[in-house]
Formats: C-alpha cells, structure tokens, sequence
C-alpha cells in the first residue's frame, strides 16, 4: 500500500501532535501534517478553489455550518451514533438536512472563576443570580482598600454576556415571540451593569489586543493580577489556571437565576472535506479523534471536558459537571453566516457601550440582523 | 562649544530611545515567560524575573519555523533578484531605448502604480489560480511535486497556480516604484556610457548587462533591499496563495500562536525576533549601499 | 579617396537645427580636425558618422555606402568621447578586449592586437591590469584610444579627446596620436574646440559654424586666408579683428576718423568688413593724431605683448613685440588688412598696401 | 529596437504588468458590477453596488478617516526631512543612528503594533504610566474613539519618519554640490535662509516626490496597523478605505461591494496624474 | 604691505597632507596667481583664505589679523568658484544683491553697488534680469564676479574662473578682470592652472608642487630664472626640457654622448639636471655625428614648428622657426643651458657659454 499524506488544518495545541502520533502508530501507512490555521476566512476561499486541507478544525458552529452550506464537506453516515453531549449538536449537524459532517472532541462549558482571597467559597455558593452576582461584586469593590483598582466581573466577552443574559431572561435570539423585549432587556441589564464603577472592566482596563478573534490570552489577566473577583469565562482556561500559583481560585457555574440552564457550550470539532484523495482514511482519522480512547487521552493531557458523555471529567469539574448536560450552543439560524452575524453584534455592542446607541436603538439593530443576517 | 555637545548629544540619546524602544520591549517581551506577560503591572519593572529563553526553543518545536523561514528566505531572494532585474530592465528601456515602448512601457508603469494594492489582491488571487487552466493538461502544472534536497523529501508545490512558488513569487515582481527608482539612477548615467556599449556590442541587451548594470550597484542595492524586505514581511498575498502545510511563509505561520484559545504573546514577539534579524543583518551589512550611497535623484518626479 | 562623406546632412532636433546642410569628406588616411565654438553641431557630426544619430536629410556614406544600410556594430569606424569612453568595472585589457570579443575575434587574434595595442601606445603590462578609476587621465585616454584601435577600424571619431587633460599630457597625446594615424594609415576625424590641437596635428581643418561648414583647408590657409568673416574672426590665437569701413570706391572711411585709400582693391561701394590680423596692428601712444581707440587692456606675455582695444564696439588686438606702457587712448596704424569681406561676409580679397590719408 | 533586445528587455515587464496587475484590475472593474460571495457564481447587479456606497454610513466614516490620515503625510515629509538634514553628515554616530531610525521599517509590523497598543494601554501602558508620574491625565487613547486616530497617527509618525523618506531625503542632500553649501556660507546665510537657498532649490523635487507616494501611501494603506492595533475600532474611527475594503471583501465577503470600494478609491489617485501633468510641464519649463 | 597672508600653513585631509608648510604673502592691490598641476592643493589654500578650511598648523591672517577670529561674515574676502558661484533658482540682480540683504547694507546703498557692478562688469539691465541659466558661459561669470565685487571686498578669491569658458571669452574676462582690479585697487589671489591666464595677468605668479610653494615671482622670472627643477619643467608652453648629465668638474658628459666644457660653471661632482628652453634646443637632420635623439612628433603651428624627441626616456621640445622635415632620428644641438641643477633640485645657475667636445 502507497503511504498516504495527509493534511489537518487545525491550532497549534500541544495535544494536537499527540493524537496524530497515537494514530500513526496505529495505522502505520498513515501520516498526518499539521497546517496551523491563522484565518479561517482563507481556508474557505481556497477549499472552494480546489486546495484544501483533508481534515478540517472548526472552533466556532458557524464556520461548521458555512462548510457544510457549501457542501465542502463529506458526510459522515458511518458514524451516525452520537455519543456526545447533546448540546454540541451544532458542531456536528447540518442544520439544513441534520446531515452528520464532523466529530466533536471537546466541550467547553463557559463558567464563573472567582478569588476566593476577595470572595468566600461560602459567599460565592450562595450566588443564585445576576442581582446577587452584582451585589458580591460590589461589595468586593467597596471593600478593597489597596491602591490598586479592584474590579467586580471580568467577562469575556459582550456577546458572550448578551446572549447569556437573553437566554436567563428565557428569552431566544430567534423565533420567539417576546425576543425584541429580551434583548432589549438584556442591553438594558448591560448598560446597568456598566454604569456601576468598576463593576466591569472596560476593554481599556487590561493590556489588550485587537478584539478581532484572538484576545484570549489576555483576557484574564485581571483576575490574574488578583484584581478582579470574578471571571467569566470558558472552561478551556481551567488548565492554565490551575497552572499557576499567584491566587487562590475557585470555579462555580454562572448564576442562572430561575430560568435553567443557560451555560453556553464551547468546542470543537473536525470534517473531511469532500475533494480529499483519501476520503477513507480521512474519515478513520476524524473516528479516532472522536473516540473514546482519544478523549481519555486528551483529558489526560489537560484538556478537561470531553465531548463524549462516557469519558470521565477529572475531579477538580466535577462539581460542575453538570452544566455540559444543559449547555448549548448559539445559533442563529439557517442560512445566515454566524460570522457575519458576530462581527455585526460586535459592531452594535461596542456602540451601545460607548452611547452611541440607546437601548431601543440598539435592539432595533440587532433583531434586524438576526432577522435578515447580512444582506444589503 | 559644551552646550552645543550637551545639547546634541541630548538630541542623539533621545532620538535612539524613541526608535528603538519598542524593538527593545519586543525583545525583552519574547524573553518572558507567557505567564508572567500579562500579569506585571509595574511597568517600571520592565525586566521579568526569569528570561525564559525556551520560548525561541519551543517557536521552532510549535511549528516548522524553520521550514517557513526557509519558504521566506527563497521567496524573498527570488522575489527580490526578480524584481530588481525586470524593474531595471524596464528602466533601461523607458530611459535608454526610449521609442515606442519606452513609452509604452512608462504608461503602464505609471496606470499600475495608480492601482491600490488591496483593490488587486482578489482579482489578483483569481487570475493566478486560473492560470493552469489557460494551459493544456493543467494537471501538469498544478500537480504538487516532491524533490528530494540533501536525502530530505521536500514539497516545493505546482509549477503554477495556487500553492506553488510560482504564484508566491512571481505576481508582485512588477514594481513601477522600483522600476522608476532605477530610471531615476540611469538617467543620471552619462549617455555616452550606453551609446558606447551599443557600439561595442550592437544590441541594447549586451549594453544593459555590460554597461547600465555594473554602473548602477547602489541604486540596484537599495531596491532589491526594499524588495527583499518587502517580501520577507509580507502577509496578505502568501496567505492567500500557500495552502498546503509545506509552503507556508514565517509570518503566516507566527500568526498560529495568536489563534482562537490561546495566544502565545510571547512566542509572537520571539517570532517577530527572529523575523526582523534578517533585515537587520542584511542592511547593517548593507547599509553602506542602502543608506549611505543610496542615489535617488531628484529626476524621480519627472520619471513619476 | 574620400573614405567617410557627408552630403548635405541636415538633423534637427526639436526646434534646433543641429546641422545644416552639412558637407565634408574625409580622405584616406587623412586627420581632419572639426572645430567649432561650443553648440555648433560638432558632437552631432560625430555621431552620425557613427550611427547613433540618423540623419534628417541626406546621407552619410562610408567607403560609399551608405551608412544607414550597416549595423552600427558592423560599421567599420570606431568612437572615443571625451569622458566615459571606459567601462568602470573592466580592467584596461578586458576594455579592449570587449569590443573583439563582442565581434567574436578568434582568441589568438585578440591577444595578438593587445600586444600591438599596447606597445603602440606604450602602456606597461601592470597598467593593463588596473581598473580605470585606477588610472590617470592621460593612461586612461590612451586605453580608450587602444580600445578603439584594437578593433582595426577604418575611420577613427574622437569627441574632444583631450579636452580634460592638463597642458603637458595633452602635448604628448596629441603628438603621440599622430604618430599612430600615420603609422596605422588611418582615417581620424577630430572633434575639438581648441585651435592649437587643431594647428598641431590637422592634416586639414574644418571651421563649423551653427552647423554649417565655413572652411575646409589647412590651418595656415584658414588663418591667412579666411573664406567668412566668421573664420576670420575665429581662427588664431587671437584671431583676426574685424572693423568695419566705409567704401565709395576710392577710399576706405575708417571708424576711427582715418581714411585708406588702397592700391588695387575692387569690392561693390558699401560697407567692407576689413579682418586684421594681431601682427598687422599697432597702437601708437606718441602721436596724438587721428584714430584714436581705447586701451582695454595689457597682456603681458613671455615674449609678446597682446593689446585690447575698443573702438564703436569693436574689439581689436594687436601683439607686439615691444614693451608698451600703461594707457587709456592710442592711435591705431594698421599695417596691412589680411582680407576684406563684403557685407554678405564674402571676401572681396587683401588689401596689402594702401595709402593713409 | 531590434526584436531579441526586446523580447528581453521589456516584454517581460509589460507581459508582467498586463497578466498581474492591468488585468486583475479590469477584472476588479469588471467584478464591481456583481454581487458575490466569494463561493457560488456571481450574481450581476449592475451598478447597484455604486449605489450603495451612497448610504453606506461606513464607507463614509471610512473616507474621512482616510482623509484624517492623509493629513499626516505633510507632517511626516517635514519630519523626515528634519531628522535627514539632522544625520546627513557622515559620521559614525550619524551613520549609527541612521540604522536606528531605520529600525521601525524592519521590525515585523504585527508585532511591533501589538507592542504599541501595549503602550497605549489606558490604565497600566508606558505613555499613561508616564502622564501619571507628571501628573498629566491622558486619554484612554485607543477605547476612545476621538483619541485613536491621533494615537494611531502617532504610530504611523514614528514608523515612518525613519524609513525611506528619510533614505530619499539623504540621497538628495547627497547630490547638493559643497560648494552651494559653501557659497551661502560666505555669504551669511543661515538657518531659514540656508533652507530657502541651498535646500529647497536641491531638493523641491523629491520633496513632491514623496509627497505624491505619502499620498498614494495613505490613500491606499493604513490595513496592517488598523488590523493589528485596533481592528478598525473603535466604533470604526480607524477604520480605512483600505481596512473596509479588505473587511468587507474577505470578512464580510461581499468581493464585489469591494471592488467597488476600490474602484472609487482609485477615481481618488486622479488628482496624481493631473499633478504629474503640471510638473513635468513646470520642470520642462524650468530646464529650457 | 600684504595684505593675506600665509605663514608655515599645514592642512591635512586623512592621510593627504595638501598643503605642508605653505606660505605666501598678497601684496594690497596685487593680483598674484597660483599656479599648479592639478591636485597640488591650490583649492585648498584658497578655501583657507576663504575660512572655508582650518589650517591644522600655521595662521592664515588677514590685514594682520587671524582668520580664525573673524566670522565668515566679518571677513574681507569673497570667494568665486569655478561652477555654482551662483543660485539657480534667483535672477542675476537677485544673486548679485543677496549677499548684500545678508548683511544687512541699506537700499539705497544696494541699488548703487548693484549699478556700479553692472557698469563696471559691462551686464545689460535686461541680463541683469535672467536667472543663470538663461545666460551664456561669460556672463555667468561676470554676474559671479559682480556677486563678488558688489560686496567690495579688500581680497577677491578666484578658483579658475575661466577654465570652463572658451578662448575668446577667456580672453576679454581676463583683460576685464585686470581692469577691474586695477580700477577697484583690490587684491586678487587667483587659481588657476593654465600658463596663459597668469603670464597675461599676473602680478606675480606662485608656483605650487604637492601643497609646496616652489616659487614666486614676475611669470617672466619664472620663466627664465626657475629656482627649482619643478618649476623649470612647468612653467612655458612648450616648458624647458630637463636633461641629466654627469659633472665631472670639467666636462659635462650628457646622454647623448657629447660632452660640454662651460666656461665658468661651479657645482659639486655629480649628476646635474640641465634645463633646456625649447629655443635653446636645435635638431640637425643632416650631419649624422654624435648625439642622436629619436623624433617623437613633429606640429606645424602658426608660425613655428614644435619638435618633441626623446632620449633615455626623457623628453625633449625644440621650437623651431623653420621647417622641419619629416624624420626619424635627428642630431641634438645645444645652444645655450637655461638652468642647472643640482641632485637636490637646487639652481647651480645657468650655462650660457661652453664648448662642445
Ligand atoms: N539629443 C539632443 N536633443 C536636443 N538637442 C540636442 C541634442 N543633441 C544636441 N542638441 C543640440 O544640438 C546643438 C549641437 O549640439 P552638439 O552637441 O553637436 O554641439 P557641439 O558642437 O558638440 O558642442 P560642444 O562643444 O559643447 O560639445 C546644440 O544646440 C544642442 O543643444
Ligand atoms: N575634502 C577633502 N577630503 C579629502 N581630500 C581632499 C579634500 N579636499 C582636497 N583633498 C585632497 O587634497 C589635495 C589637494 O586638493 P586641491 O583641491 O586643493 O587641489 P587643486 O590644486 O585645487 O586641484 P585641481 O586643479 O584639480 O582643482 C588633493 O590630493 C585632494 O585629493
Ligand atoms: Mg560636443
Ligand atoms: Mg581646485
């Protein structure tokens, strides 16, 4: 048998060399070259001009789904038992047909870190939902007395908390009835929060980098300078900061309120794209990266939350377990580009923030693009 | 006389703290640990408490760094070899042979160096992806192809089209800038020089090797440096036009350690290090020409 | 046999008439020097009987073809400009070399000619090797010459060859050079602006003015017997002075208040211009008589004492053996009028003896 | 020309420019007319996508950012020139600093804008650090969206000033005889004087030289530091025709919208040929 | 009474020593004339008097004063170079009046210089209007000289002033020049290397060799009484000629194989240097006795014919009245040894009378 080369466009995680070590030596004909992704935007305007990687990485639902609008990828019949987290349903279907086109591998639930220096694992318990999150918050701030700054919340990101916000309100970004008023309310909730000193930082507040796409590895800075009492984050950066030894943290779920659950889910998964030489050993490979034994691998190397129900989660999330089984995922619907969608939300976010556009002006936006996505 | 010292060598210091500030945080910043970037808010204290000197390792264990830079490096030099020569071969001929073409070739020059360069990049990208189908058995040329360097199976891509050195190199070669840099150092040149060549040799070709090239180093110096580096920093056009995993660009692949979960602030500034040495080296070695005797005449604005 | 010929060339460029219908011959074996005041067309010449220029009307022909018809690379002539005529990045010998080997001459052939180059022009085996920017302005004018020599040429074009050189190397390259013309059997046509290149080594010499030919002769002929009033007024060192008369058929009125009456001199009545030549002037500081000029100045040479004086805008120079002294005013004495032009600048011959009045 | 020399000599030049750059161009002409979205066919709409530009509020933001930008270039040319005339001389501290002020030309542009948005930082960034030890408050320069351009501009000062501008303004000083220097020397003049007498004459040209490409620089750029500083932020006030242009191509991915953009920003270089057309009369002029 | 004055100046540039122990003295109201091969550091002696240069060893001083303690503003000295004397971009009035508004001079005052230059200078108001490169090669230089004069300086500083004009220019710009100077009774240090301009102008002539002052004097004394073998080879056109031969104390014996007896000839045993006017030189092509020399070149001038030979590798000029025919070999016959000198380069005075044996 001629050895077969294949290329998996994916990041440069250090485990991502481990799982294509684990299967070359398994299929021994089999070798796998890692082609780092930079911009997503890229790799879909050369797959559709005929060059593309045989396995592909998507980090995002919406680039899945754009994928697989465009019919660039294999369908995936052979594996149509779905062992993994219901809420990663987005990652792996076609909206359109509910065609199975990619494998997900892990899931990453969005969670509460808090200092338990600034606050009690007792107080933290005890927070049920926005407006007891607000209080502790603010109590932390007026009780601060060093020099430096201290803030309430950290939190990742605007859209993030929007559409938490919209969901605990039992809201949905679409087909319900109720949503302008949900989001508007939602905004609302934001604008309070902000007008409140220190509460949440401002994106002036820490050193930062562009907003487009890659300001994670400075987000949390804050919370690591020990300057802020909460995070809101995803749980990928459990790892990291267990890592480290500067504060004493601690992780809770995000308050929900009365509603349920309302944790946004992470993740990613991975497609073979339908002009692969080697659609067979593409889709074998994608198999094993779903597979329990990769995932048992993977949650060894750190990677804490697997996708697949069976797999074991390591005992420091444990407790918190449970947000992957009512974690989902943001969609907005067929046909439209979440891409798109995102970076228009962003847009309308930031001008909010900055008063730019009132509450009712901003929802007015906003429902227009969720209605009509990005048309002219 | 000391004041006018003091005040001089005030001017120096300050000039070089300005310039070469930000280079010196860079270097200082791919020395720290990625922990420790973000969390020393004493901005005073610019030094971190560890040189984490692992970070120049593991920019090179992450990723195939060295293959990039190679991929950089041969594009950069073909690309600058490339640019320098057609740019003067385009001068000589708007400047010496004249005529028509000259002519020509100067209106050309002239409507290209109008047209914005994000405004070309698409159309730009469609026309070299759709070149081997101008050609009979356009899998011949786009087919990637293996050669073996030293017992060492390297990929070197198509002969042209979409991920191959072809599409990396070629398509920016034509530069009306460079090319009237260069007019502008020829039309310096005494005419006798060349009206003797053509005597000598009888084509205007053996004139330009023999009689416009060895006589303008300098100038030729300066583009293919403003070339070379040019290429080795460019970002836009090798992200467009590499694919496949093998011919991907230094820039390109530093861009990896600032992706969706976890950018590796640290591994970038050491990635932009070893990025800007090549230039540095090169003009430091260079800068005699480059700087010193660089000879841009005035007569650029009428070549303009 | 006229080897190189012009035939009433005419180039243009733009609105400048470079040259006018332009005439000249060049013989076999013939140095003719082309000399001219700056911008006159001299260059241009050159460079049509090169074949860098393509004439407007007329033809240059070649051995009496037409030169158009060759290849400037076949052309059986060769170029030396006045600078530039090296390649900076050759040695000596590979710039004498190049031209052959750009003709693809055998190798044998090729180092057989260097040698001869060389010993011709007497430069050393170490000189050979140096680079131009290596080399002083008289070595370097001699590669140039032996890169030009070396390809055998017919007719040699030399641009103002010495023009940079100082007074001495000047002096040995031109005598040298005419040494190897003769040698060589050759043809060289000279272009200079300079009259004592010309005098020393011109076989012929020919004056252009704004791109015509005045003269063609041997330099004696065109000092002693100008054809123009612009020759006249050109040639020698200092030339002849012009000053205007009257002519009612018996006597010349003179600006100066004196009135010639000549012994045999047949010109229409009118104004005459009278050419002087320096030797044929004197001033007279004594005598307080007519005709009198002001002094301008006083050059006092080794041997010679050179006057200039102004008369109604005229400028006249005489030289004189004798010490003259300082002054403002003298009288002129004209000994001798060397030629006299008509108004339309023919000459109407020499008035040799005459009578003052 | 005789065929070989120019089969040689300039075929590949125009063969070159014609395939890579006059063609893409009729083909980005050609592509403003349609609607298309980088995958499926082009849908043709005539000149709709013009039509647009008109109510587009960002296309509009993004004209007077530019124009905002292109007002720097005035200012970086006297900067450059300054800091040329300040290192002409040969000496081994100017040559060293030289090499200096080139720096910022070399570094990988990425990094160094990211080091700089680091600078900026509001709260905890070198320049604020610095007001506070002066007791100046600064701005949060880049969260605010009256203050980013200025800050980016800065940016763009600094990186500028050295590179080849400066280059091209040494060379010109270069090409000054000594003796113009000394004659206006011998005659007192100094200062201003010196400048009106011995530089501007020498070096007028380059001066509108580079005044044409900073022109055409910031007509045309301003992407990399908008991409890597601040994203086009904040609310778009650093958002260039060329930043819109990449973003709405390939984020938006409406390529033909892009095109248009293009097309008009290319109408914007006319005012260039029009100038070349006055300068080569004016130095024509002048040299007869 | 000197008015600038050069005491023991020393400039190095690097390695270059340019000018070594340089003095010299210009006289008030005396045009001297620096005279050298090119490279010998003239410029640089005058861009020292200009303040333009500091001397590394020696003062330049200025009416007794040293340069260095006045500002180039205060000095009373102007400088015209050879190209670029003056801006492109103003009009000749403007050029001439600039340095004048630098320092200050009322309008009125202005206006006047500006008329008494343009008359003094012969320069047309309308001239006066034309930026520089509106006009001929002459009146550039004029208007330079003009820029010059207007500020009345005590000291006019000439670099080659002519040297890129053509003969007849050169001719009334010197004569005008000496005019001007002797009218404005100022001093002109002036630099220059061709003979012709100092032998015409000059009050005295400084002969300059490798940053030396060799000698100075009338050009005439030079000529006839050169105190160094440089000079000797330098000055006139054709210069003497310099021939070795070996003293004995009572015979020269010379290289061609002939031996003089000077009547009174006093100098140490050894080799002597023999300077040779080239009038003093006479080569006979009939007799074919001893002291034979090989001939170079032969150039018809005007009225006289130069005759270049050579023997053991030096040069030999005769000029001749007559005619001379074509020949290769002639007989050397000396009439009369201008100067001689000894190993060290010093006169051991001249040799009018000797026997040949
Ligand atoms: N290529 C050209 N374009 C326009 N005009 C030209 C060109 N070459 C020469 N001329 C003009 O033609 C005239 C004659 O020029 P040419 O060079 O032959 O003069 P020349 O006698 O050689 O002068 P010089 O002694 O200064 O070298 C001049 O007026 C010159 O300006
Ligand atoms: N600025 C300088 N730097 C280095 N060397 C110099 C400089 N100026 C002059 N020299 C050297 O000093 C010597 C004398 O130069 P100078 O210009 O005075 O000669 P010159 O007699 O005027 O020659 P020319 O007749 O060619 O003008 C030369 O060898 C020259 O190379
Ligand atoms: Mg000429
Ligand atoms: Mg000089």
């Amino acid at each position: 048998r001629q050895p077969v080369d294949l290329v998996w466009a994916t990041n440069a995680h250090p485990t991502r060399s481990l799982a294509v070590q684990n299967f070359e030596r398994q299929n021994p004909g089999v070798r796998i070259r890692i082609l780092p992704i930079s911009t997503p935007w890229k790799l879909q305007l050369q797959c559709h001009f005929g060059r593309c990687p045989d396995i592909l990485t998507f980090f995002h639902p919406g680039a899945f789904q754009s994928f697989a609008q465009d019919d660039l990828l294999l369908p995936l019949p052979d594996v149509e038992y779905w062992p993994h987290w219901p809420g990663l349903k987005s990652y792996g279907y076609r909206e359109t047909d509910k065609v199975r086109m990619a494998e997900p591998q892990v899931a990453y639930p969005y969670v509460l870190y808090y200092n338990s220096d600034l606050v009690s694992p007792e107080t933290a318990k005890k927070i049920r939902d926005w407006d007891d999150l607000r209080t502790v918050a603010m109590s932390v701030i007026h009780q601060n007395t060093s020099a430096r700054k201290v803030f309430g919340v950290e939190i990742h990101s605007d859209l993030i908390w929007f559409q938490t916000l919209v969901f605990a309100n039992g809201g949905n970004l679409r087909g319900h009835p109720d949503s302008f008023s949900h989001v508007k309310a939602a905004l609302r909730q934001m604008r309070e929060w902000r007008s409140m000193p220190n509460l949440v930082p401002s994106p002036a507040d820490r050193r930062n980098v562009p907003s487009s796409g890659s300001s994670q590895g400075v987000l949390g800075s804050l919370f690591l300078q020990g300057r802020a009492a909460f995070y809101w984050s995803g749980s990928w950066k459990l790892w990291s900061i267990s890592q480290q030894d500067r504060i004493p943290w601690r992780v809770r779920t995000i308050p929900s309120g009365t509603i349920g659950p309302v944790t946004l889910l992470g993740g990613n998964s991975f497609g073979v794209y339908r002009g692969t030489k080697h659609p067979d050993d593409a889709k074998r490979f994608v198999a094993y990266l779903g597979s329990y034994e990769a995932e048992v691998a993977h949650v060894a190397s750190g990677i804490l939350f697997p996708s697949r129900m069976d797999v074991p989660v390591p005992s420091i999330v444990k407790s918190i377990e449970h947000t992957l089984q009512t974690g989902r995922t943001a969609d907005y619907g067929i046909g439209l580009d979440a891409v798109k969608i995102e970076a228009r939300l962003k847009d309308i976010f930031e001008a909010h923030r900055m008063g730019e556009l009132n509450d009712e002006q901003a929802a007015q936006k906003i429902m227009t693009i969720l209605r009509l996505g990005d048309r002219q | 006389m000391i004041r006018k010292w003091i005040g001089s060598t005030c001017i120096v210091v300050m000039l070089l703290v300005v310039f070469s500030a930000p280079f010196i945080w860079m270097l200082i910043s791919s020395l720290t640990d990625n922990k420790d970037l973000f969390l020393s808010n004493e901005m005073w204290s610019l030094l971190p408490e560890r040189w984490a000197w692992e970070n120049y390792v593991e920019v090179f264990q992450r990723i195939p760094l060295l293959r990039y830079l190679m991929n950089s490096f041969v594009i950069a030099v073909m690309h600058s070899v490339l640019e320098t020569l057609l740019a003067a071969m385009a001068a000589y001929t708007m400047i010496i042979v004249g005529g028509r073409i000259g002519r020509l070739l100067f209106v050309l020059l002239y409507m290209a160096w109008l047209i914005p360069g994000t405004f070309l990049v698409l159309p730009r990208f469609l026309v070299t992806v759709f070149m081997p189908y101008a050609f009979p058995a356009s899998e011949f040329w786009t087919e990637p192809r293996i050669w073996d360097v030293f017992g060492q199976q390297v990929n070197v891509g198509g002969i042209i089209g979409l991920d191959s050195f072809f599409a990396l190199i070629v398509p920016g070669c034509f530069s009306a800038t460079a090319a009237f840099l260069l007019a502008a150092a020829i039309r310096q040149l005494p005419q006798n020089l060349f009206e003797m060549a053509l005597l000598d040799t009888g084509s205007q070709r053996l004139a330009f090797r023999d009689a416009c090239l060895p006589s303008i180093k300098a100038p030729l110096a300066v583009v293919a440096f403003l070339a070379f580096h040019g290429s080795w920093q460019s970002f836009t056009w090798p992200l467009l036009m590499a694919s496949s995993p093998d011919m991907l660009t230094a820039p390109i692949g530093l861009m990896t350690f600032r992706d969706l979960h976890q950018a590796q602030w640290s591994l970038v500034m050491a990635g932009g290090v070893i990025l800007t040495l090549p230039s540095v080296l090169l003009l430091f070695f260079a800068h005699r020409y480059v700087i010193d005797r660089a000879e841009v005449h005035d007569n650029a604005v009428v070549a303009l | 046999m006229a080897i190189l010929k012009f035939e009433n060339v005419t180039k243009r460029f733009g609105q400048v008439e470079a040259l006018k219908d332009f005439a000249l011959d060049v013989g076999d074996k013939e140095l003719l020097v082309l000399l001219g005041a700056s911008g006159c067309g001299k260059s241009t010449a050159l460079r049509l009987a090169a074949g860098l220029e393509q004439p407007d009307h007329g033809h240059v022909t070649l051995r009496g073809q037409p030169l158009q018809q060759l290849r400037p690379h076949d052309r059986d002539c060769a170029l030396v400009f006045q600078n530039y005529s090296l390649y900076p990045q050759m040695t000596a010998m590979e710039n004498i070399l190049y031209p052959l080997r750009m003709r693809k001459v055998a190798v044998e052939e090729q180092s057989r000619r260097l040698n001869s180059v060389r010993e011709l022009l007497h430069l050393s085996e170490a000189e050979m090797q140096r680079r131009p920017h290596a080399l002083s302005g008289g070595q370097r004018q001699r590669v140039a010459l032996g890169k030009a020599l070396a390809r055998q040429p017919g007719v040699l074009l030399l641009d103002e060859p010495f023009s940079s050189l100082d007074y001495n190397l000047r002096l040995s390259l031109r005598s040298e050079l005419r040494r190897i013309q003769k040698h060589l059997g050759i043809a060289v046509l000279m272009v200079t602006h300079d009259q004592t290149d010309a005098a020393a080594i011109a076989d012929r010499v020919a004056v252009m003015h704004q791109g015509k030919v005045q003269q063609v002769g041997a330099y004696k002929d065109l000092q002693h017997f100008p054809q123009t009033e612009f020759v006249a007024g050109f040639i020698g060192s200092p030339p002849m002075s012009l000053l205007p008369a009257e002519w009612d058929g018996q006597c010349l009125h003179m600006p100066t208040g004196d009135r010639l009456i000549p012994c045999d001199f047949a010109a229409p009545h009118g104004q005459v211009m009278l050419g002087l030549h320096p030797e044929d002037l004197e001033f007279d500081t004594q005598s307080n008589s007519s005709g009198t000029v002001c002094i301008h100045g006083i050059e006092r040479h080794a041997d010679k004492v050179l006057i200039t004086a102004g008369i109604d805008g005229y400028r006249l120079m005489a030289l004189s053996t004798e010490e003259f002294a300082d002054t403002d005013t003298a009288t002129l004495q004209i000994k001798r009028v060397a030629m006299a032009f008509d108004v339309t600048g023919k000459p109407v011959g020499p008035i040799s003896t005459f009578q003052r009045v | 020309m005789r065929s070989l020399d120019f089969v040689f000599l300039a075929l590949p030049m125009i063969a070159g420019v014609a395939v890579f750059t006059l063609l893409p161009a009729i083909i980005g002409v050609g592509l403003s007319l349609y609607r298309w979205e980088l995958v499926a066919h082009p849908e043709w709409v005539g000149f709709s996508n013009y039509r647009y530009l008109f109510q587009d509020t960002l296309f509009q933001k993004a004209i007077i950012n530019t124009f905002f930008f292109a007002l720097l270039v005035p200012v970086k040319i006297l900067f450059s020139y300054c800091l040329a005339m300040l290192l002409s001389g040969r000496s081994l501290r100017n040559q060293s600093l030289r090499l200096a002020a080139f720096l910022p030309t070399l570094v990988n542009p990425i990094a160094i804008f990211i080091l700089w948005r680091w600078i900026y930082q509001a709260d905890v960034g070198l320049i604020a650090r610095l007001g506070a030890a002066f007791g100046v408050e600064f701005p949060m320069w880049l969260e605010d969206p009256t203050w980013a351009k200025p800050a980016l501009m800065i940016v763009m000062l600094w990186e500028g000033i050295g590179g080849f501008s400066m280059l091209f303004f040494l060379a010109a000083f270069r090409q000054i005889p000594k003796q113009v220097h000394e004659m206006s020397y011998l005659d007192g003049a100094s200062g201003l004087q010196k400048f009106a007498v011995v530089y501007w004459p020498w070096t007028r040209r380059v001066i509108w030289f580079s005044l044409a490409l900073g022109y055409l620089g910031a007509l045309y750029g301003g992407f990399e530091i908008a991409y890597a500083m601040t994203g086009g932020g904040p609310l778009h006030a650093t958002t260039t025709l060329s930043f819109y242009a990449f973003e709405t191509a390939f984020q938006m991915r409406h390529a033909g919208y892009a095109a248009a953009i293009g097309v008009t920003m290319m109408l914007a270089a006319v005012p260039l040929i029009i100038l070349r057309v006055l300068l080569t009369k004016t130095f024509r002029s002048a040299a007869s």
